[in-house]
């Protein structure tokens, strides 16, 4: 009865925003934004209820660990089965009311973005599509449905991105966008494959159970090894990182509510939760986990040194993104699961809130998305400030906000975990640095300091009620939200001493690697401070630089300005992918079909053709119409044939043998 | 002396004789006035007709006449009705046809059935003579018919092409009988073929030179390369009836008479022998169709088909010759005639119906408009082309597929190869006049597309409807084949 | 009798067609008899049992004793849907060419019904004569269709579609011969029957290349590939389907080109086990290597029809990699590929027609912004393209899954190189989709003098049941999986020695046939 | 002694093989005039010549085998010599009439 109900649930948690999208698709030509908006809006909120709802039974006495609903059997041949099935346990829990929570306050606040679009009904409709689809990766029981949503919320990103397709350059990014996304998907294709043939199942629960208590694997080529790296490509081309994150930048082409849902709260971060969700596999192939803590500190610092150089407002963002998902990256790969999950979610807060925020900047400023255009805007848009500050203080990691306790929680692992070294973090510690000085860049350059547009014909406005109060909720969020996860060290301290919450919550749902953890309570303050203080440090000197004393920017810009090119031109990956790969890509299929196709192998049917025609034109010159050619040819057909019976070809030869090789 | 059996073997010519001179009586009795062709045609399909139920109702055992000098057996009685068929449709397409003197038609029809004549001749020949006499009958009325033409350049220099080349060859097969006579000491086929074996293994040269130059003497008259050469030229220049005529019942006659002479086990007693006649296999296979796709005039391209399909049945005299199984070769070569003949009187037909300057013939993008101006001509060609090139489920598909068939049977895995290869090629120049007549444009349809002959047309319809029905139930006809080949023991 | 009903009915409809008083009548009549042949195909749902791999419904009569060749048709998990997916396209096809097809039309339908029998004919002709002769009978309307109503090359397209198949084919006769007599040899009686020949053992020696089974095996697999067609010998494709009138594309690649890899899983594999086991990698890397050739090649095709020609390269290589993985995975993913490309491409090739048809250009770089000019046909193509590029949740994802599944348990290297082929696959589909539809209008799209119109009602009632197919089998294969499963099950796990039984119970024909057979043996 | 004895035994001494020798030759000759000359009455001759050097290998066969088969064929062979003399020379007249010319190389018409 109770999974009935719970099957029931799931129904409307994962129907209702297809409903959604199909409620409006139908209507896709009406310019109603209020109504689509609505549309779209309730059936988030319903969902996020019926998550909310599922989730309670997690709580409490006795509460099952997880709450399943089969629905149907989706393909079953010879051993591979795929039902169609979702769970939602520890993981997926906090997962689902993030991405649906943020989500509905995001649906919520594209009502006042898209008023003045002229395809409102359309972009609501895509956005419900990616819930839905957003909602089978989380929930999906096995890697197949997970992939489905992979590859949903993929093709909806794409859509989303390219939504004002009539500029080419937006349809360009949605493409490279789904692309670069599709070079992932083909990494978790082979992931799962590998999967399969090494435990005969694609379930989480039926691959976790078989690995439990399989030995740690070594070396590079080991089935688990393999599978993992292979996973973690798909994580890098969904998530952005190193060397596929080239297209989110990009994807800042689509509408800023878009860029704060998917590329910034809930579909970038699906590479991280699907590591979680496998950690106990990731845990097994410490070669892998290398790999990934690498790439992600390595992500974190590149995207953060670009981010500092930006003048696109949502260019910073994206980068600010990238550079955070290095930092969950980083955190799967020492092995700190539950710190990656709980940055995810943090992140999920303060960035979404952090992009919403420069939306209604960018709706107030009327389109304009230059930073060096803009500036005091603190006094025409109060709330917005107001918000994006405390999403500023959450980011760069101040105490007692978000940012700050999970971020650090990151910094300790990377430290500390038997997978982790200094040098690990050492990076995030740079990272860090940067992160704080750009935001801070971005803030002064922003809100503070003196306008740098023309008052009289732009005229900055606080956005309506549809805009503000996802704000304010966010903003509450990014404040508080980092007290699901007090460190120990801090919660003893404190009246009360709150244990780490979000860790008990976790506990037993991932993996904890192996081995001593080396370092102690005291190491734990002494790094806290360090990165505190650095955060605070940059932050300073960054609004020195950009409202104090601009003048010093350019010095210093001159001062080293190879580097800044360099930097400023995102280290021209961009530039460099096209060069050596897609270009030659094309142009080697431009020869392949010239030469292959039409210069072989034609060409060799031809010839071959030739071929025939030269027999038979030859045959046709020994058709000379003369009588006695003719009969010469009988007598010679004769005299030959005869010759070929008593073998005089042999015998002819002797004679000559004899005549000129004696 | 001379018993009843004898002159029953021989009623059908006797019949076929009577029924030829009665035209040409007429005419003499009436001052040389021609009877009305109608008659003629008349009186000389009845005597094929008559020929046949004689022929038919002597089948069933073998018998043998004039001291064996003839034997009447399955396989002859099977080629008879193969040769009265095409000659009574070759007649119906005389019958109208642009190049026909009307007040010569009686004549024509004379030649004809002498020809025919001659051919039973060398079908039932069981003595060497006999078979060399029906050999120069058949063709001395053919040299005739070519010469008898309206068109008066090309129609007389065929005719002395072929004629000269035809003695020559017929010189060189005599020469032969002489040789084998020398040293077999007789001319009955049955000797011979009893011997054979033993003086190719004591390599009696004489013998070699004798069964050289009597299989080549045939080959000329089957034109397989490198005795071909008159063939493109002289079917060109002829009356096309007489093409189709020639092209079908002297090939069927001639090719029955070679089953008869290598109806022995002994050949395999030299193997360089049946690589020999392979490899003219081959060649004339090859270029009959490589020829074929170089020209214009439809006449050449299916005289070179013509060579081409002799090169195929060679394939079946080789196996049955060189093979451990006689009989189900004979059963194909004999089916694998039948289906040609019936395509080759089709596709000459159409020929026969369209041209309008004699001699010239047509080329094959004259066809350009025929689907428009005559669509159930079109059609019936079309069907025919498919089926020389061996489409499914036409006749020449069953055709092939048993040819082929009989060649893997006996392990002659290349000629199947080969030959395979060449329908490939042969596709080529049997689809081109398709392309031309559907696949063209036909803004400017030429306007000498004019169809002339009833019966012509009927031929061509007739034959083409054959294709297709034998194609889809070709078992009636294969086992008809193969009654007649096994009643020869 | 159901078979040859389903069979035999188009060419009668061929007939009346022909005979028909008015050549306006023809398309009504022709579009009524489509539907009516596909109804009465639906019949087959009745009368099958998907529980067993057995050969059901089947119909046997001697037809050339003499030489063994019998007109024996049956039909199991194998050539069930492929049955269901010819008939079904037919009608599609038929209005989908309700004005493509301007001058002949009475031929052409006459061509079009003849062309299905031919088809259907081979799907399920268990004679291996009787197959050939459906097989080779089928080139004869295509034959027609690409040469009379085709584009300016048609003549050459079609010669050399003809010459190229032709060539297969008949070496394959020579296959065929040799098994018949191979048959007369062992078995002791001359038979073209499969279900007879798939009791000889044909003599194979590994190591060596010239041994009966391995060189029967490459001439036999040469023909299908041919058809398939299979990188190298796949350039008559993208001629044929340039030049060729949009119904006889959708046919084309709709159907015939399964009779290919049909011919594989019917004929080659289980005739000639061990040489196919021996030289499987051969095709599993023809496959992988066509899958990212056609796509590479795909990509930079300046003509729609040329590109979509050579994703159906890209896409019939997966169905060859999954049919030589043997294994389920393998071969159901084929088997449902098989499928998924018919609905896919047949619906890609008919939404290009529709645009050619208005504008008679299939240039891409001419096109640009179509997608604000013909809102509704950009959402249908967009939906066919998804199927095309395999996402989730329409048809070709499940294909394309099973059959990368399987080819990478069968040989990871070949596997993971067709892999590729989904990267490759978004984006020669996906670039092309951008440079026609986004962007600024291009100059055939902004032309004042004839704007383009939406799809029109017929158009659109032609794309729904595709589109409805696209998501149906993407949604819930399993349906249309069930019918396969017993066959592929048995094909799998003895395919080394496979045997096909004919059902006996519970259809009476199978009794009568089983019969028939058995006393056709006797009197051998 | 006489010299009659000399002719005869001399004669005798002739046997099969220079019969055979001399129609060999003989046929040659005829071939050689088939192949070379251009005058088409010169070339009907060349062919009755090979067929009579036929005849003479008959002959010598029958003699050497002692049995008729070989005279009765002669017999045909001429016959048949006669009728075909009949038709070529017809047909050559024919020709003539039309071309007003014997030579061979003026009928190339028909030709490819």
């Amino acid at each position: 009865m109770a999974s009935s109900k719970a099957e029931f649930l799931f129904a409307i948690l994962i129907l209702a925003p297809l409903l959604g999208f199909v409620a409006n698709g139908l209507r896709w030509k009406s310019k109603n934004y209020m109504l689509a908006g609505t549309i779209a809006t309730a059936a988030a909120g319903i969902s996020f209820i019926s998550a909310l709802a599922i989730v309670m039974r997690l709580f409490g006495e006795g509460a099952p660990k997880a709450v399943t609903a089969d629905f149907f059997q989706w393909i079953s041949i010879a051993g591979l089965e795929v039902p169609v099935s979702f769970v939602i346990d520890h993981i997926s829990a906090l997962m689902v009311l993030v991405v649906t929570g943020v989500g509905t306050l995001i649906h919520l606040f594209s009502i006042g973005y898209m008023s003045h679009d002229e395809r409102p009904t359309k972009y609501f409709a895509y956005l419900n599509l990616f819930l839905f689809n957003m909602l089978l990766l989380i929930l999906g029981e096995n890697l197949v449905l997970m992939f489905v949503g992979w590859e949903g919320v993929g093709l909806c990103s794409y859509l989303l991105i390219g939504f004002w397709f009539t500029d080419k350059e937006k349809a360009a990014a949605g493409m490279k966008a789904f692309v670069t996304n599709r070079i992932g998907d083909a990494g978790f294709l082979l992931g799962m494959f590998m999967l399969f043939i090494t435990f005969g199942s694609l379930g989480f629960s039926e691959i976790i159970s078989k690995v439990a208590g399989l030995a740690a694997e070594t070396g590079w080529t080991g089935p688990i090894t393999l599978a993992a790296l292979f996973l973690f490509v798909g994580a890098t081309g969904k998530s952005a990182q190193i060397p596929l994150y080239v297209w989110l930048p990009d994807a800042m082409a689509g509408p800023t509510p878009v860029s704060a849902l998917i590329h910034a709260a809930t579909m970038v971060t699906a590479g991280v939760y699907m590591i979680v969700r496998l950690s106990p596999l990731f845990i097994l192939a410490p070669n892998a986990m290398m790999v990934i803590a690498i790439v992600g500190a390595a992500t974190a610092v590149m995207a953060a040194t670009i981010g500092l150089t930006q003048f696109d407002i949502k260019k910073v963002l994206a980068y600010s993104t990238v550079s955070q998902l290095g930092y969950m990256f980083l955190a799967c790969g020492v092995g700190a699961f539950g710190a990656a999950m709980f940055h995810l979610v943090t992140h999920a807060f303060f960035k979404a809130l952090m992009f919403l925020g420069s939306g209604s900047v960018i709706h107030g400023m009327h389109e304009e998305q230059d930073i060096r255009k803009m500036g005091g805007l603190a006094k025409y848009m109060p709330l917005t400030h107001l918000t994006f500050f405390v999403g500023w203080i959450a980011i760069i990691g101040l105490p007692p906000f978000a940012g700050f306790f999970s971020k650090d929680e990151i910094l300790w692992f990377a430290f500390s975990s038997p997978h982790g070294s200094v040098w690990l973090w050492l990076a995030g510690f740079v990272g860090a640095a940067c992160t704080a000085f750009y935001m801070t860049r971005l803030m002064a350059l922003t809100f503070w300091g003196k306008p740098r547009f023309d008052e009289h014909h732009t005229h900055p406005h606080e956005a309506g009620p549809s805009m503000a109060i996802p704000l304010v909720v966010l903003a509450i969020l990014s404040a508080v939200g980092g007290f699901m996860g007090i460190p120990h060290v801090i919660g003893e301290i404190l009246p009360g001493h709150p244990g780490n919450w979000l860790e008990h919550w976790l506990h037993g749902f991932i993996a904890v690697p192996a081995g001593e953890t080396h370092g102690s309570a005291v190491m734990e303050w002494i790094l806290m401070g360090l990165s505190v203080s650095i955060a605070g440090l940059s932050a300073i000197t960054a609004y020195f630089f950009y409202v104090k004393e601009p003048a010093v920017v350019e010095r210093v810009k001159n001062r080293m300005g190879r580097l800044h090119t360099l930097v400023y031109n995102k280290y021209f990956v961009d530039e460099i992918y096209f060069a050596k790969i897609i270009d030659p890509i094309v142009n080697g299929s431009k020869a392949l079909w010239a030469f292959v196709d039409v210069n072989f192998i034609d060409r060799a049917t031809f010839v071959a053709g030739d071929l025939v025609k030269g027999i038979g034109s030859t045959a046709r010159t020994l058709q000379s119409g003369n009588l006695q050619q003719y009969a010469l040819f009988i007598a010679l057909g004769v005299v030959g044939f005869l010759a070929f019976l008593f073998e005089l070809r042999a015998s002819l030869g002797k004679l000559l043998m004899q005549a000129f090789g004696g | 002396m001379i018993a009843l059996k004898d002159i029953l073997v021989v009623a059908p010519m006797l019949v076929l004789l009577v029924a030829s001179l009665i035209p040409v009586m007429i005419k003499v009795f009436n001052s040389n006035r021609e009877p009305a062709p109608f008659v003629t045609i008349a009186y000389s399909i009845l005597g094929l007709v008559a020929a046949g139920f004689l022929t038919a109702s002597m089948s069933g055992a073998k018998q043998t006449a004039f001291s064996d000098a003839l034997v009447l057996d399955g396989m002859g009685v099977w080629g008879t009705y193969l040769i009265l068929g095409s000659a009574a449709f070759a007649m119906m397409m005389a019958y109208d046809h642009v190049d026909t003197f009307k007040r010569l038609f009686s004549e024509k029809c004379f030649l004809m059935m002498g020809s025919v004549i001659g051919m039973l001749i060398l079908l039932l020949s069981n003595d060497l003579i006999v078979t060399f006499l029906g050999i120069e009958t058949m063709s001395l009325c053919i040299y005739i018919l070519i010469a008898m033409s309206r068109e008066e350049i090309l129609s007389k220099e065929a005719a002395f092409k072929y004629f000269v080349l035809g003695s020559f060859a017929s010189a060189i097969f005599l020469y032969g009988i002489a040789m084998i006579y020398g040293t077999v000491g007789s001319t009955q086929i049955p000797a011979i073929t009893a011997k054979v074996g033993e003086l190719l293994t004591n390599k009696n040269h004489l013998f070699y030179f004798g069964i050289g130059m009597l299989i080549l003497g045939f080959a000329f008259k089957v034109s397989i390369f490198p005795f071909h050469f008159w063939t493109p030229d002289v079917y060109q220049g002829s009356p096309t009836p007489i093409t189709a005529f020639m092209a079908t019942a002297v090939k069927a006659a001639t090719f029955i008479a070679m089953l008869r002479v290598f109806q022995s086990a002994g050949y395999q007693a030299e193997p360089k022998l049946m690589s020999a006649l392979s490899w003219l296999a081959v060649m004339t296979m090859t270029v009959g169709n490589t020829a074929a796709i170089l020209q214009k005039n439809f006449k050449r391209v299916l005289a070179y088909s013509s060579v081409a399909h002799s090169g195929y049945i060679m394939i079946g005299l080789i196996a049955a010759a060189f093979g451990d199984n006689y009989d189900s070769a004979a059963i194909i070569v004999l089916f694998y005639l039948f289906s040609y003949t019936v395509m080759t009187l089709g596709s000459f037909a159409l020929i026969g119906i369209l041209e309008k300057k004699v001699g010239v013939g047509l080329n094959v993008d004259d066809l350009k408009g025929l689907a428009k101006k005559h669509p159930v001509l079109a059609a019936a060609l079309a069907v025919i082309l498919f089926s020389l090139a061996g489409v499914p489920p036409t006749l020449g598909f069953f055709g092939k597929f048993s040819l082929f068939g009989v060649a893997i049977e006996q392990d002659l895995y290349w000629l199947a190869f080969w030959g395979v290869l060449n329908s490939v090629v042969s596709v080529y120049y049997y689809l081109r006049p398709v392309v031309v007549i559907y696949m063209t444009d036909s803004e400017e349809t030429s306007d000498e597309l004019v169809a002339t002959g009833g019966l012509a047309k009927a031929t061509l319809v007739f034959t083409a409807a054959l294709t297709v029905i034998i194609g889809l139930v070709s078992s009636p006809l294969l086992e008809m084949v193969r009654a007649a080949v096994l009643s020869r023991h | 009798m159901l078979l040859s009903l389903i069979v035999f009915l188009p060419l009668l409809f061929a007939l009346v067609l022909a005979i028909l008083p008015k050549e306006s009548w023809v398309r009504p009549a022709a579009f009524g008899f489509a539907l009516i042949q596909f109804a009465v195909s639906l019949l087959l749902f009745k009368g099958f049992d998907p529980a067993t791999p057995a050969v059901q419904m089947a119909e046997f009569f001697p037809w050339v004793p003499a030489l063994g060749i019998s007109y024996l048709l049956g039909i199991d998990g194998i050539s069930f849907w492929l049955v269901l997916l010819t008939t079904f396209l037919l009608p599609v096809v038929v209005l989908g060419s309700w004005t493509a097809i301007d001058k002949k039309s009475r031929a052409f339908h006459c061509a079009l019904f003849a062309l299905q029998t031919a088809m259907l004919g081979s799907f399920v002709a268990l004679d291996l004569v009787l197959f050939y002769v459906f097989f080779e009978l089928s080139l004869v309307p295509m034959y027609f269709i690409i040469g009379i109503w085709g584009g300016q090359r048609r003549v050459y397209a079609t010669m050399k579609f003809f010459l190229y198949t032709m060539v297969g084919s008949l070496l394959m006769l020579l296959g065929i011969i040799y098994l018949m007599f191979t048959a007369r040899d062992t078995l002791g009686y001359m038979t073209a029957n499969v279900l007879e020949l798939y009791k000889l053992k044909v003599p194979f020696v590994a190591g060596e290349f010239l041994n009966p089974q391995s060189l029967l095996f490459f001439v036999f697999s040469l023909a299908f590939a041919i058809k398939v067609p299979m990188f190298p010998v796949h350039t008559w494709l993208p001629d044929a389907h340039v030049e060729a009138p949009t119904p006889g594309s959708v046919v084309l690649a709709g159907v015939m080109l399964k009779m290919g890899t049909y011919g594989f899983l019917r004929f080659v594999i289980p005739l000639f086990p061990e040489a196919a086991e021996h030289y499987a990698w051969v095709f599993l890397f023809l496959g992988a290597v066509g899958i990212v050739y056609g796509a590479l090649v795909a990509m930079v095709q300046p003509d729609m029809k040329k590109l979509v020609a050579y994703s159906s390269v890209s896409h019939m290589g997966y169905v060859v990699l999954g049919l030589f993985a043997m294994n389920s995975y393998g071969v159901t993913g084929a088997i449902y590929q098989m499928l998924n490309h018919g609905v896919s491409t047949g619906a890609l090739f008919l939404l290009v027609g529709m645009i050619y048809e208005r504008t008679h250009s299939r240039e891409i770089e001419r096109y640009g912004g179509l997608a604000k000019a013909m809102p509704i046909y950009t959402i249908l193509f967009f939906i066919v393209t998804l199927s095309s590029i395999a996402v989730p949740m329409t048809n070709g994802f499940v294909g394309e899954f099973l059959i990368l599944l399987g080819g990478f348990q069968a040989n990871k290297a070949f596997g993971s190189l067709a892999v590729v082929g989904v990267v490759l696959g978004a984006v020669y589909m996906l670039w092309m989709f951008k440079r026609v539809f986004f962007g600024e209008a291009g100059p055939l799209v902004k032309d004042e003098h004839h704007p383009l119109h939406d799809v029109g009602i017929r158009e659109f009632v032609v794309m729904v049941p595709l589109v409805i197919l696209i998501f149906w089998m993407g949604l819930m294969p399993e349906p249309f999986l069930k019918y396969t499963k017993a066959s592929v099950e048995h094909f799998v796990a003895n395919k080394d020695a496979y045997q096909l039984t004919i059902l006996e119970s519970p259809t009476e024909t199978g009794k009568l046939t089983a019969a028939a057979m058995a006393d056709q043996k006797e009197k051998k | 002694m006489p010299t009659s004895a000399v002719v005869v035994d001399s004669i005798s001494s002739v046997g099969l093989n220079h019969y055979l020798i001399l129609s060999a030759i003989l046929f040659s000759l005829g071939v050689v005039g088939v192949l070379m000359r251009r005058n088409i009455i010169v070339i009907l001759m060349s062919i009755e010549l090979m067929l009579n050097a036929v005849n003479i290998a008959f002959v010598a066969f029958s003699r050497y085998l002692q049995n008729m088969d070989g005279q009765a064929m002669v017999f045909f062979v001429m016959t048949i010599a006669a009728a075909e003399a009949a038709v070529g020379l017809a047909l050559a007249t024919t020709i003539f009439k039309k071309f007003r010319e014997v030579n061979i190389r003026y009928f190339e018409h028909l030709k490819g």
